[in-house]
């Protein structure tokens, strides 16, 4: 209960550095980012230009960390960081955003817009400024494990099951195995195929792997509501896992934060390097395609396309081997008119899924996929983020269209060479 | 005096009586009309005036000048028109050019001026020291007693040169002797800000209301003859001044830039330059702009009119303007650096601004890292708990 | 004070001011940021920070198919104002005198008619500018006073410069030192408006090519 | 006489270094076409156009000699002369020292200064008069 403006302002002054201050310095309010920004382009509001939502780090940087912002704040000229702000803000730092980064990639002056608003969410929350649902999501991620609530037992019948279904094994805590799997809550509780699906998989491609029962939750709700200390938390639960293991690599999976957050973020949060590596499990199937341990057979007719999550493609890098692994069964892949990089966000990304309070806009510039989809008329989509699969599918259903979704990781195993 | 009986006489019974025909005095008007820059549907009318025109008598004091105006003046080479004009005034103090010296020169003047009081032109050459009068005298009197005695009775006054224009050399920076032009004398004097001066001088400058005399500037250093005899032409033939521009130059002769009327223009406009003066550049003729031209900023005739006889002007010959019928052509910044160029010595400024920055500016980004640091010290860990208020 | 002395003084005084207020703007604005250094990226590397970084201060100039679509106006117009600054300032023969004056090296020159046609071309370009800021509801929305006042002091230099080349109202000396004075205005203004892009678009671009360049990503 | 330029560049753009030169032959031709019209005479002082070297020179020699030629003395030499274009005339006046101190062309059936003048003539008359009776 002990958020207060005080604790925000100093968050947004500890997250300035040069970068920040080069960004600010260059921005010359142009509004290209506006046009990459599916918030803008489907609501055709002007408050969710991306480099405005920036605005209390902004005054931050300016007030603090400039000559003239010194001078101005001397003689009290300089505009005010207040919790009337960020009540202003709150919305569209959290609703209006899913820190996509398109906006980072059609900044002329090559701002990276998406890390500010990042940034600026740890003040906001600091300040006591982020929404129920994700400061809900983040108490259940750190006390019970799992942002929707998963708990162990959940995950135990989920394997039962697969176990049974496929006779397969699904290895639990082996220490020294070469894979440590993470799971989001969503794979286990409306996806529990992708178990499945990685099962078959890395016993035809004859690898040792193992799920921590210890850490097994791959998403961080830290990261989307923008407090480090938690992030590094929940980071610093799977390391202590994988260290325990011993395992080599660590395998994010079908979601985007999580990928981020570990990834990316991680070895930053808590401050050292990783003594494993940690991959997506594209990445992990494209190198299992390379060295031929995946036998496919039988190809799709069907037109397909794939939705790049965001997270996985554009800021996490992971672009060239969705596409890889598609064409392995796929004859018909087409692109969408954006694609990779340039990706469209679905819409429901950075903790907006998680935000009831975002439910009606996220669905409104749902419009955005819908129109790119228009365009390619795809027999199927497939993506590789749970997340965006179910935003997606309500997404569709929204706008009555009838597309059905796949995983990139389970449409491969249901063409595995017996 | 002995011409005193001529100062009746028109001009035109004055050049009669000495012979010069009709079709003579219809060329000097076709003459004055070409080198007052007037149409020449101008020269009938100037022949009607000149022909009963009256002699007028000018008053030429010099004061703080070098006597280039009146060589300038003397050597003119159109020696036919100059001594016609010259035929035609009074010519009755002009120290350098009068054969009377001593106190008989001085009396002359003041005949002169009692006899012509409000009606003789007074031309001055040079600046007028306002600093210490003895700076400059003449038979005792300083120059800015005799510029306002004589300045009283005037009923114009003719600056010639640039001294006398703008307070030339005498005046460029530190300006020793406190020389300033006749208009900036008269405006200080208006300004009650002339110390220096005679109580019977103030009187006479009061009767005479100094202040309210037409001064017609005839900047150049020389000025160009024609313009001299021009200005003074057109007084005789029309009584008035001519049409002047915010400096007071005639606008006849001052109307145009050296740079508008510059034949090389093209070579400008085409971006061709002579880098040095003895590169391919300036052998084909082409533009002395980056040498330092200051005909862009320097309205004058020289062009058109050009100097010993028509046969050239300094661009001409090769060498850029210098600007010497503007003000403080002496303190702009050299004669050889091109008017884009900063005057100052901008590589030095920059580069000790440079380093004088450079130690403020890493103790500004110094104060930035610790009080990031502070901020980074200051955090106070967040849990689940402190994410509400 | 007379025009030759006011133009004497934005050559000489006036443009000195105006250069030690650049100079030392631009250095400490340029510490201010960088000295705030930036923490080592502790996640495995997948890409180079240096490559890529520079990469995108090159590969940023040029939009992609749907951003150019998207914002077509903004990129054209951009395009247009910032190439004619650059000719009229960079490659008129008296500017070039200066540089070469203050840098001791010049550089060949554009005929003066094209410099002239161009200057036209940019002062429509900023006017187009300027309408689509006060009418596009983004850019309405977004825009602070400063915005206003760059445009303005960004604007100024090529309308002097404009009217004192072509010597239109008043005389050469005046207009030359009212175009001299717009520049040092302008000078004075930069280090502390978002003109500062002119120098921080090297760094900013930088940071974005190295965050993404680091994740493999090419920006 | 004409070549009063002492020195000379090498003028590599040549004849339309001011553009100045065939502006000012239309312009002669006009004031033909306005003399047979409406007996209208015009004169154009050469000295008020900026011209380049060798460029009055030019203009001069595009008008060529016509038929006549005079030469007056009067405070100094002064040359009249009718180019092969009838009604265009060059006056030019020089002063003592033979510089050229006015140059102009005259579209006219005969410059002004040629003819005999009122003034001149009543002064002849008077002249003559006393010289025939201090003879008689």
């Amino acid at each position: 209960m002990s958020a207060s403006l005080d604790k925000g302002i100093n968050a947004l002054k500890e997250q300035v550095d040069s970068s920040v201050a080069a960004f600010f310095s260059s921005c010359t309010h142009c509004g290209m980012c506006a046009d990459a920004c599916l918030f803008y382009t489907e609501t055709g509001c002007p408050t969710a230009t991306p480099i405005t939502k920036v605005e209390p780090l902004r005054r931050i940087w300016k007030s603090e960390y400039t000559l003239l912002g010194r001078i101005g704040k001397m003689f009290g000229l300089n505009k005010k960081v207040d919790d009337e702000l960020l009540t202003k803000w709150e919305k569209r730092v959290y609703d209006n955003c899913t820190l996509c980064g398109r906006c980072s990639m059609v900044c002329p002056v090559g701002n990276d817009i998406a890390l500010m608003i990042r940034k600026t969410r740890e003040g906001m929350a600091a300040a006591g400024h982020a929404p129920e649902g994700l400061i809900g999501a983040t108490k259940r991620a750190v006390t019970i494990g799992s942002p929707m609530g998963v708990k162990l037992p959940a995950l135990m019948a989920q394997i039962n099951h697969v176990e049974k279904d496929t006779g397969l094994k699904v290895p639990l805590d082996v220490e020294g195995a070469e894979y440590m799997l993470l799971l989001s809550s969503m794979e286990i509780m409306n996806f529990p195929e992708f178990i499945e699906a990685i099962a078959k998989i890395f016993t035809k491609a004859g690898v040792s792997w193992t799920i921590s029962t210890e850490a097994f939750e791959a998403t961080n709700s830290g990261i989307q509501i923008g407090v480090s200390d938690i992030a590094a938390e929940l980071v610093q639960r799977i390391v202590d896992a994988a260290e325990k293991l011993k395992v080599k690599t660590v395998i994010s999976p079908e979601c985007g934060h999580a990928y981020m957050a570990i990834r990316w973020d991680g070895p930053n949060l808590i401050g050292k390097p990783f003594n494993f590596k940690v991959r997506h499990i594209l990445e992990i199937l494209d190198e299992f395609r390379k060295d031929g341990r995946l036998k496919i057979t039988g190809k799709e007719e069907q037109r397909l396309t794939y939705h790049d999550p965001c997270q996985i493609s554009r800021r996490g890098g992971v672009i060239e081997q969705p596409r890889n692994l598609i064409n392995m069964f796929s004859n018909n892949f087409v692109e969408m008119p954006d694609t990779g990089k340039m990706n469209w966000c679905c819409g429901a990304g950075g903790g907006v899924s998680t935000n009831e309070r975002a439910d009606k806009v996220r669905l409104k510039v749902f419009q955005r996929k819908k129109d790119q989809l228009d365009e390619i008329k795809p027999d199927a989509i497939v993506s590789a983020c749970s997340n965006c699969r179910i935003h997606l599918e309500d997404g569709l259903e929204e706008y009555n269209m009838d597309i059905p979704l796949m995983s990139l990781t389970e449409t491969l195993a249901e063409h595995l060479a017996d | 005096m002995t011409n005193n009986s001529n100062k009746e006489k028109t001009l035109g019974e004055v050049m009669r009586s000495r012979g010069v025909s009709r079709r003579s005095f219809l060329k000097f008007c076709a003459a004055t009309a070409s080198m007052m820059a007037m149409s020449p549907a101008m020269i009938p009318k100037i022949a009607h005036a000149l022909e009963s025109a009256r002699r007028p008598s000018v008053i030429w004091l010099s004061f703080q000048e070098c006597t280039g105006c009146t060589e300038s003046l003397t050597r003119a080479h159109t020696a036919t028109i100059e001594s016609l004009i010259f035929d035609s005034i009074s010519l009755d103090y002009h120290h350098t050019l009068q054969a009377a010296s001593g106190h008989a020169a001085e009396e002359a003047r003041e005949a002169a001026m009692n006899e012509n009081w409000g009606k003789y032109i007074l031309v001055v050459d040079g600046s007028i020291p306002t600093d210490n009068p003895g700076y400059s005298t003449i038979a005792g009197i300083s120059n800015l007693d005799m510029f306002m005695q004589t300045a009283a009775g005037a009923a114009a006054i003719i600056s010639v040169g640039t001294c006398a224009a703008y307070g030339g050399i005498p005046h460029a920076d530190p300006n020793p002797t406190g020389a300033y032009s006749v208009y900036d004398v008269i405006k200080k004097f208006s300004n009650n800000q002339l110390d220096g001066i005679s109580s019977a001088t103030l009187a006479k400058a009061g009767e005479g209301s100094v202040v309210s005399k037409p001064i017609i500037s005839v900047p150049g250093c020389p000025p160009i003859p024609v313009v001299i005899t021009g200005v003074l032409t057109h007084f005789l033939t029309f009584g008035t001044i001519p049409e002047l521009d915010h400096l007071g130059r005639p606008k006849a002769f001052y109307g145009q830039s050296i740079h508008d009327r510059c034949y090389r223009r093209p070579f400008y406009d085409k971006g061709l330059f002579a880098e040095t003066f003895d590169d391919e550049g300036a052998k084909k003729g082409w533009c002395l702009y980056k040498l330092g031209c200051k005909g862009p900023t320097t309205y004058n005739a020289c062009a058109t009119t050009k100097w010993n006889d028509g046969t050239s002007f300094p661009i001409e010959s090769g060498h850029p303007c210098l600007g010497c019928s503007e003000p403080d052509f002496w303190d702009g910044g050299g004669f050889y650096k091109a008017l884009s160029m900063p005057t100052e010595n901008i590589t030095q400024t920059a580069i000790y601004t440079a380093a004088g920055a450079a130690a403020v500016g890493v103790a500004l980004g110094a104060m930035n890292k610790s009080k990031k640091n502070n901020a980074v010290a200051a955090h106070n860990k967040t849990t689940i708990d402190d994410l509400e208020k | 004070m007379s025009e030759i002395e006011f133009l004497n003084w934005v050559r000489g005084p006036g443009f000195q001011i105006a250069i030690i207020i650049f100079v030392a703007g631009v250095i400490i604005r340029f510490a201010e940021i960088l000295l705030l250094g930036r923490k080592p990226n502790l996640a495995e590397a997948k890409g180079s920070e240096m490559s890529s970084g520079l990469r995108t201060i090159i590969t940023r100039s040029i939009p992609d198919k749907g951003t150019f679509q998207r914002s077509m106006f903004t990129v054209v117009a951009g395009y247009i104002f910032h190439l004619g600054l650059f000719i009229t300032i960079f490659l008129f023969a008296p500017h070039i005198l200066m540089f070469k004056d203050i840098f001791g090296f010049g550089w060949p020159s554009l005929p003066t008619p094209v410099v002239d046609a161009m200057a036209i071309v940019t002062i429509i370009a900023l006017f187009a500018v300027l309408i689509h800021r006060m009418r596009n509801t983004v850019l309405k929305f977004i825009s602070t006073k400063e915005d206003y006042i760059v445009w303005l002091v960004t604007i100024l230099p090529l309308i002097t410069g404009y009217i004192a080349f072509h010597r239109i109202g008043m005389t050469a000396p005046t207009l030359l030192a009212i175009h001299i004075l717009s520049v040092e205005l302008l000078l004075i203004m930069f280090p502390f408006t978002k003109l500062m892009h002119t120098f921080t678009i090297v760094m900013s671009r930088w940071y974005g090519g190295a965050i993404s360049g680091y994740r493999g990503v090419k920006s | 006489m004409s070549d009063f330029s002492i020195v000379q560049f090498n003028i590599q753009i040549g004849d339309d270094l001011t553009h100045n030169v065939k502006p000012l032959l239309h312009e002669i031709k006009h004031g033909l076409d306005k003399l047979v019209e409406t007996g209208q005479t015009s004169i154009i002082d050469l000295r008020s156009i900026p011209l380049a070297p060798g460029e009055e020179d030019k203009i001069l020699s595009m008008l060529g000699q016509g038929e006549v030629q005079a030469q007056l003395n009067a405070l100094g030499l002064s040359e009249v002369t009718e180019t092969q274009y009838a009604g265009v005339w060059i006056v030019t006046h020089y002063n003592d020292e033979n510089h050229i101190i006015s140059r102009f062309i005259e579209v006219t059936t005969m410059p002004e200064i040629l003819c005999s003048q009122t003034e001149d003539i009543m002064a002849a008359y008077s002249r003559l008069t006393v010289s025939l009776e201090d003879n008689v």
